[in-house]
């Protein structure tokens, strides 16, 4: 199988959807000849113009509440907002609109569109251009949040969500673009809201997603050698979650601990943790531990931001402290 | 055919006159629960732009949503029946008067969030713009939504992209109690169509043929794949608000004033005049409607509530 | 000691606290003749003038922006959302500037500025009106989230919140503004940071926040009758959170339940979940479970809008349930 | 007296490219992380605008922030330090580029959201009037900045309350690829100002004393209580929006093109011309700039990094 990068699968999905469903068009900011912010949409402008490919101007709002009508009406659009931080100007029409439409109507209508966004840190570019915001959209009802670690998955699961008749909010990772993988010659897809075992152990589970899925993976290495199995599950998709996936492995393992870039203090990690509590009480042999990144805004100076996110070796210490217990 | 029409335009406007008098003695007898904006005062807006387009054309509409939706052919029983929070309403009961929507009709709904419909409307006439149709967009929104910033973003990508979308702002004086000379810092909302480069005018709102002929030209132009327009009519609210408000920001000559020019008597005079109705069928017409009216809020109430068991269906397709 | 309503306590709050301090002012929509759309700020038009109490267009995210631009300029703002679920359009501004300039900046501005707005259901005005979104500010470094459940509490944590030298997102509860409670005469205020026991209990601690907090303690009556002494913890300030105060209770107890208005997935009370777990583990005979509003848009019909969120008798249920295990 | 001034003015604008210029390099180097948009070919407008305000005055920048920070008194160690992520920068590294900020000098800081600052400067605004100083405040931003929600909002704002704010568009024919042809419903972002009733103008944003004069006359506005002002300076960047852009978007032709009115060299000649420096004293200053700048980055990149302890100090004050 070939090798491709995230950045090039992202864009194949894209593409190949666009050719299967005239419905489908792209719309954001920079999207054009410019081929996006981090290059996903490189070529598409010329290969399908720029009815189907539209550089907005910098109107977030407008952009997710249009891409909502437009849905509405018929469309399939993929919209993109170039950083998660800048989403923030959005919310509005995604939480109220695009993800409230069709059960406030009723059922009568539907909101097919996916938002194309991407997150974390890693480039030193500070609080406005660095945060982890899953933890919102995955609190709003009515919307699917998916963020891969592969190009693998990111090929795949792109094409479901625009296949899918809900809102979704896809958030890439600006760390992964340039990372590669396999990632087949023939037509898949990856189901949304199942999870993926990236590696098996029977001592420990290790929950992560995004680009933290790798940090996970390394840590993974690194403990083996000590002797310590980790088994390491990719969420995937965060809403809806694939709690049964983590519960099976939770039952195998009795230990778990739980990954994320985003601030500790309310992320996605206590939402986790507190499942596989309600659920799988019984099954724990020691507290389900959060490694996540500190509660602050990313600094800009790589001295700090490295040390505001966690590292292989905060995830190998978790790890050894749940062990010891 | 003239006569047809109009006689069709006076009923629509009873209807929303009649049906938010019998909104108003629901709310107060507390058969209706939240809160209603009446559209009471603006029938000459809603009627006037929705007789400008075909059945096949989209509004958007706002949390001042009854007249719009009635305007675009929604049903009474259905309308009171979600303003009554029943499972037999348009939205099952759990939009309300807030959220109003017949999407069938080409309603894409009302909404709690002022302004945030614009930028729907203009993603509406986008999806026209790319599947290629000659359908077109009727945008509703207040002079207080006009001050959201979704309505510049909105209206710069619809300015810029000649999409088929009439934006028309019911310029009803107040946003709840504030005047648009206290927190608007232009008089004329129509003069912001020149930071779009867009074509604008402003329309007497309590004239419902003025504001068809308005709309029409800017259907034409849309239609023709001219672009969007921004209408602004003058018109006025009659009740508060909501029901709680005691309109302490204006006057009661204030009110009389704009009670002269009521859409109504005034369109009914005009049919009158040029012999289209008589007195007596216009009393007919009255009654009739009052009558549907009576019936549909008999409907609603004889309807029953959601099933609890029917909570979560519909969160996701 | 008098008895007064919320509404008037919060109102006195703002009254006094313009009254000591000049630079303290109010904008906002409807705040001024209008008197707010729950009538919090009626009389203080009248008294401090439009200067002072400012009517804004419908404006939310420079109602945000500007007052982070006074509050860095030597105002101390109090700008009231009306709605929480409009305070969606104002996130950019509050989370990226209002929470981030001071550490942004190196530490060398403040941004005092207090956001009132109300939240939660039980008026019957759907899914826009509804929303509990505290999740989302909690989850923001640099923010301060208040939810006062009581007149008390209400008057003494905002003259704190408006005192403050942070941004604080201050959320008042609907349908709390009609409630009475008794408010001392003299100068009072209630830290921020800290939780209260509002019911002292020894078989299970319930923690929740807001109108939560009454329904609880109306669970906690019923539950005596049987025999089941309930502690009830009122968090009031949820960011940063009281932990101690919910780990000593809880260390007495053995067991607790959360309980919020709040969509459950990604709520606040996954992050207190977890913390017990993270750090009160082995206090715990049984899961801590989460009693929460259902994943939905709050729908308008009473008939639905009821059974979206916790009753007295699903927090008597959590209870006996985690007692019985 | 002006010869005093405009030799200020030109050592500045020096300052400003030769720091881009140092910027370049060092982010080829790999020597400062991050982005960093770079202000070379604007200098007429960042210190045109600012030698019309005092030093209380305050300002509001952008992402392309450095030119404002040392029009308005930032020091050059200091900037450069913040750049380069270290412990002695303005911010003590936590910002870099994109949110350098001399609060001190009145500078509320650059922002990596775009139009995000709109609000803030208007806020600062509404503080001068309240707290009754004759300060005002100069708020920065581009073209693209125009379309967002927040310039709407802001605007209005300001002209409903008479705020001491003069909004700067420095149009610059892009934000990042998108020409304001293709964005943008209008050409001149001055035609803006109508929709909020706010005096406008387009100025040559090449040419310093042109924008000091503009700006001047709106400050004099502001001062007297007489509100804001909109100023559209045209100008252009040289560089790409980042270092990574290749600038497809845009023509060699037009890039040289706009190199002919380059703000310094113009302005260099009319120095010349009017004799306030002889071509000596000129090239004496352009070195003794150049030595400051390669010093400010000897400083930076000496400086320590700010220590990992440090973290989490200040989210709370
Ligand atoms: C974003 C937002 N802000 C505030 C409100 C509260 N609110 C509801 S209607 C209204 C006034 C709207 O004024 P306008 O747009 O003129 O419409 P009208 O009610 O006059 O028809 C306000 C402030 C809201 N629903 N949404
Ligand atoms: C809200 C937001 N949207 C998008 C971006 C990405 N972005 C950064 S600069 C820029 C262009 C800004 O254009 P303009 O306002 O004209 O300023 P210029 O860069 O030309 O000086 C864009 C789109 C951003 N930083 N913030
Ligand atoms: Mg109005
Ligand atoms: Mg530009």
């Amino acid at each position: 199988m070939r090798e491709i990068y995230y950045r090039q699968a992202l864009s194949e999905a894209l593409s190949e959807e666009m050719e299967r469903d005239e419905r489908v068009f792209l719309m954001g900011e920079d999207i054009g000849v410019y081929g996006g912010a981090y290059g996903v949409t490189r070529g598409l402008y010329e290969k399908f113009g720029e009815e189907r490919v539209r550089d907005t101007a910098i109107s977030e709002a407008a952009i997710a509440g249009a891409a909502a009508g437009a849905a509405m009406t018929g469309m399939r659009p993929v919209a993109e907002i170039m950083y998660i931080d800048f989403s923030t100007i959005a919310t509005d029409q995604i939480i109220n609109i695009a993800a409230k439409n069709r059960y406030m109507f009723g059922g009568k209508t539907t909101v097919p569109l996916v938002i194309r966004t991407e997150g974390g840190t890693g480039r030193g570019i500070a609080a406005h251009h660095s945060q982890s915001l899953e933890a919102w959209y995955v609190h709003i009802p009515g919307l699917y949040v998916v963020m891969p670690s592969t190009p693998y998955d990111a090929k795949g699961l792109l094409k479901s969500s625009i296949r899918n008749d809900n809102p979704v909010i896809f958030i890439e990772h600006k760390m992964l673009y340039g990372t590669k993988g396999l990632v087949p010659e023939e037509e898949y897809t990856v189901p949304l809201g199942v999870a993926d075992v990236k590696r098996e152990g029977g001592d420990i589970t290790i929950i992560a997603y995004s680009k933290m899925v790798q940090v996970a993976l390394s840590a993974a290495d690194e403990l083996t050698r000590e002797g310590i199995e980790c088994e390491v599950i990719d969420l995937r998709t965060l809403k809806p979650l694939d709690i049964e996936t983590i519960l099976e492995s939770v039952k195998k393992t009795g230990k778990a601990i739980i990954v994320s870039e985003a601030c500790k203090t309310g992320g996605v990690t206590g939402e986790v943790a507190s499942q596989i509590m309600e659920m799988g009480f019984d099954y724990l042999d020691a507290p389900v531990i959060r490694v996540a990144g500190a509660d602050v805004p990313i600094p800009m100076s790589p001295a700090l931001e490295e040390v505001a996110i966690p590292q292989v070796s905060d995830i190998v210490e978790a790890v050894k402290e749940v062990i010891a217990r | 055919m003239k006569n047809r029409e109009w006689i069709g335009y006076l009923e629509t406007m009873l209807k929303i006159r009649c049906f938010e008098e019998k909104i108003f003695e629901l709310l107060g007898r507390d058969l209706i629960k939240g809160a209603s904006h009446v559209y009471a005062g603006e029938e000459a807006v809603a009627v006037g732009a929705c007789a400008a387009i075909k059945e096949d054309d989209y509004i958007a509409s706002t949390h001042r949503g009854h007249g719009h939706c009635l305007a675009k052919g929604g049903k009474l029983p259905e309308m009171m029946a979600e303003l009554c929070g029943r499972a037999t309403g348009y939205c099952k009961g759990r939009g309300g008067s807030m959220h109003i929507a017949d999407v069938k009709s080409g309603n894409l709904g009302a909404t709690g969030i002022v302004g945030s419909n614009i930028p729907v409307a203009t993603g509406a006439g986008l999806s026209v713009k790319l599947r290629g149709t000659e359908q077109v967009v009727l945008c509703f929104f207040g002079d207080g939504a006009s001050n959201t910033g979704v309505f510049h973003e909105s209206l710069n990508m619809a300015g810029s992209w000649t999409l088929p979308v009439i934006y028309i702002c019911e310029n009803n004086l107040y946003g709840m109690s504030s005047a648009v000379k206290r927190v608007c810092s232009v008089e004329d909302i129509a003069v912001r169509g020149k930071a779009y480069n867009m074509p604008s005018e402003v329309v007497d709102g309590m004239d419902i043929l003025k504001v068809k002929e308005a709309v029409g030209r800017a259907v034409l132009r849309a239609r023709e794949g001219k672009g969007p327009t921004l209408i602004e009519c003058k018109t006025y609210r009659y009740y508060g608000h909501s029901r709680s408000d005691p309109k302490v920001y204006r006057t009661k000559e204030e009110e009389a004033e704009w009670k002269k020019k009521d859409p109504i008597e005034t369109f009914k005079k005009k049919i009158f005049e040029e012999g289209a109705m008589t007195e007596e069928e216009i009393k007919n017409l009255e009654e009739e409607v009052k009558r549907q009216v009576d019936s549909a809020a008999e409907y609603a109430l004889n309807s029953p509530f959601p099933s609890p068991d029917t909570l979560t269906d519909d969160v996701y397709a």
